[in-house]
């Protein structure tokens, strides 16, 4: 492990073409992480993430993505993606593919990515139509029973990004909370980064904590507020408010681009960015 | 004592929950009934999200499926993975409780897109934990305001699965769970017919006309040969759904500080 | 969840003939569970365990057990499990049928049942004589990769018995320190009883403490000590001394018999057995 | 400077790890030889064992492979499951350190039986985290003393591989680790011969001459063309393995009060 600024991180672990997964469901997503792809640029990307959220909306908006890998890609509470619908409608700002799953396939794919096994078992998908459309589900046949189950190909992206609690001196990172698959998608990754509140001598972290070892963390970078909007248990509640405005400002391309280069490629890093969105409160 | 659709449809849901229940539970509708259920007649319900929170209490309704309120207020939180192999898949939901933008009249939904999958005209968020929810727990509620464009003779695409062709065809198809056994809508209650599996209208609300319901239905909706009078919603009922929501809107729209 | 005495909760749920599980990885094994078993007679039974331990040998020693599957049967650091030895050595008490996985089949199979799933797969097996001698072993395809990996028969026991630290008033059972396959175990099961250390009104349990909730957990009983020599993290240590004076204990059947008649039949529960444990460490 | 058979083979196998090797334990003489590297030159050593402590730092050799002070001084704590999917097989293990009641030309262990499997002469304890070990951590090393019976031309059972039939059979048969790169004696240390992966003595410890090792061997024992003289324990090793041993012993006598 070694502790880096978020920029030099990203530019020295994310590069274009990468399959990227940014993960925490609703709880800690790496936001500050997403703003400095942006900010960077690094486009052509194949993003995986369970719920892609507005960081991902945001990316694909941008025009940085070629592919996503997702199970629902909703404003989870609100409504739509705005800038993933343009994308999948209308193909702007460019063309997007995608590889649909549900929630429990995902599950499985990153439950095996962690593994190692180049696939997943469920009994899963009865009676939908996704597995039509994804050549990445299949099926195989229990030696035992001769019942046939579901499988899901394994995800294994080439960096998974996450945010936390706090890194120790060593490197040692606390999750604590909401976990969603940030675990299996850390653990499926070739490289593994994570913005964290904060460094700590000692982690505040009882037994049978969840705590990722410093020799798998690639990198990790202090980011105080790193998942807002998203949240961080015992730090900052998640941000509805905000979430309910994203509606608004992603439902057209040029509101979308307005607040973006405003708030993201118009600012330095991410305390900038908490800066600016607390002048347009302000203002309001 | 006046009460709105929503009120209804969501009393409706809530007093279908008995006491000690174990409910899988989306957000949106199917919260506020499942939480009504536990705030009143069924305080041991044990609401399970998908984010990984068993047996949570919020005082208020979460606008995600994993604010911080659900983790705070759990008997215990597991990773997202577990919830849906040793959790749902490993059969221990009695009730799972779904919504969907569009029904076909043996319960399957559509919640991905509508027109074309590959060019859609409109994509909608997709399935989420729906599929294997439709699968395996014992029990499924569907929650849903009925209207021709939601109550379809033809899905654009099946997100997740009810009764599939109608008949015996889900069981055929080895999905462990009984499958729909109500949808509740603003207008009354279907259920499946016993032998064919087609939602037809089983209760109405007070002063609602079954026309009504049939005018409001995509496909020719059978009206059950004993056709129940739903009673209105308590005062018990709405008091606290009301209190709900309310402490639900003032949460939700509290400026937070940022974390700066 | 019903709380018992430990007594009745043996006798109303575990039965001749059932297939049972006593979990716990060297931590938390439900030593006073086993010998309750033992004091009511309840024979013919099917043992799983990763790793047999004492409990098993004591229970195999007694006669009770017709099957056991297993992926190590020593005695921690010490050396055999001499009943273990003699029932497959010399069929004494009476013959034993073995179904033998290495841990990490043991662990796939655990997790396979909890997951009601017909099967596990992992890359395992390889090179080695068990899957000649263990029909549970087998082998599937990657529908993806085409590479051939091995499977093995989930388990899912009647019942399986655990020890923990503590109960709650609604019956939430709180489990601290090494888990070894434990959750997986209970939740493969089709019933799962508890022996607990304390009852507490709330336990002591942090943000993602791990807690079988209430509903899952079909009795408990409050058994002080109930792990013992094995042990409770924060209660009491693992007691080394016994597990080496086992091995003398054991060695011979006549030794072994009279300990167990001593010790375990000639006691009425777990608080006399520790007593008689007591009085023999005072006299020495 | 005197020193026993047991203490030189402890020494010449915890000289093999390097600092920051993420190292998979077995109880007995792998874990003291991991614990006396970690003790010594090598203090970041990594130490996991399949109990689920991951980055465990005992003040004492743990009896069992699960006790008490694995999980007081480990960095996380995870199910057993864990252990083998997501580390071992997920490929995050550096070192597996074995041992075995025997062992043949090829690294192949055997710690199941004596005899045939079904009507076995002697009944050992068996493979518990051994086939997996020897599969995926990237390289293996066997602490094993040497006599005709343990080293032997035929094991009786293979309860984990090390290069199968030899020559690249490990490889073909889809193991994914490096397989046996040194067997730790108490006479000398052996490693496979490159191409045909006959184990060979490479090393042998002061004043011991290899002919009293190959006569050790069950099998007629090559010698490396290069035969390395190992040196002896320095006093630092020698003196922290003792000293680790004393606060064993004294902890593993230590009578606990009965839970009373």
């Amino acid at each position: 492990m070694e502790l880096l600024s978020l920029r030099e991180m990203i530019a020295r672990h994310v590069k274009p073409g990468q399959m990227l997964a940014l993960e925490g469901f609703t709880h800690l997503i790496p936001f500050a992480a997403g703003h400095e792809i942006i900010r960077q640029g690094i486009g052509d990307l194949h993003l995986v993430r369970m719920t892609p959220d507005l960081i991902y909306d945001q990316l694909i908006g941008m025009g940085l993505v070629r592919e996503l890998t997702f199970s629902w890609g909703g404003n989870p509470g609100v409504g739509s993606l705005h800038r993933l619908r343009d994308a999948v409608e209308q193909q702007w700002p460019r063309p997007l593919a995608w590889h649909e799953h549900s929630h429990a396939g995902m599950a499985a794919a990153y439950t095996a990515g962690a593994a190692k096994l180049p696939f997943g078992v469920l009994r899963g998908y009865i009676g939908t139509d996704l597995p039509k459309h994804n050549p990445q589900i299949s099926h195989v046949e229990c030696p035992y029973t001769g019942e046939k189950l579901a499988t899901v190909r394994a995800v294994n992206p080439d960096v998974t990004i996450l945010h936390a609690q706090q890194v120790d001196a060593r490197g040692n990172v606390l999750v604590r909370g909401i976990l969603g698959a940030t675990r299996e998608a850390a653990l499926a990754a070739k490289a593994v980064l994570f913005t964290v509140e904060e460094q700590v001598e000692k982690l505040d972290a009882p037994m049978n904590a969840t705590v990722i070892p410093h020799w798998v963390v690639s990198a990790a970078a202090v980011v105080k507020g790193g998942a807002w909007p998203s949240y961080a248990q015992d730090y900052y509640p998640r941000d509805n408010a905000f979430y309910q405005q994203w509606d608004e400002i992603a439902r057209e391309r040029g509101s979308f681009r307005a607040w973006m280069e405003h708030h993201v490629l118009g600012t330095a890093d991410h305390r900038a960015f908490l800066q600016r969105i607390g002048e347009g409160r302000a203002a309001s | 004592m006046s009460y709105s659709k929503d009120e209804m449809m969501t009393v409706a849901a809530a007093r279908l929950l008995t006491d000690g229940t174990t409910c899988f539970v989306g957000i949106g509708l199917p919260s506020a009934a499942a939480n009504l259920a536990r705030l009143t007649h069924a305080p041991d319900t044990v609401l399970i999200y998908e984010s990984g929170t068993i047996g949570t209490r919020p005082e208020v309704l979460p606008l995600s499926i994993g604010d911080g309120e659900l983790a705070e207020t759990a008997d215990c939180i597991v990773p997202l993975p577990e919830i849906f192999s040793y959790w749902l898949q490993g059969g221990r939901i009695d009730v799972g409780f779904l919504g969907a933008a569009q029904i076909d009249r043996f319960g399957n939904l559509n919640s991905t897109v509508i027109g074309d999958y590959d060019h859609p005209k409109t994509r909608l968020p997709g399935a989420g934990g729906a599929p294997e929810i439709a699968t395996h727990a014992r029990r499924i509620f569907i929650v849903l305001r009925m209207s021709p464009r939601s109550f379809v003779p033809q899905i654009a695409f099946r997100s997740s699965g009810g009764f599939f062709e109608g008949g015996d065809s889900r069981e055929r198809a080895g999905a462990p769970g009984a499958g729909p056994e109500v949808v509740i809508t603003d207008y009354g209650i279907l259920r499946p017919h016993p032998v064919t599996r087609e939602l037809q209208l089983s209760g109405i609300y007070p002063g609602v006309d079954p026309a009504a319901a049939q005018a409001a239905c995509g496909w020719p909706l059978a009206i059950a040969a004993e056709l129940e009078q739903i009673p209105a919603p308590s005062q018990e009922h709405l008091d606290a759904l009301r209190a709900l929501h309310a402490r639900t809107d003032r949460a939700h729209s509290t400026l937070h500080p940022l974390p700066l």
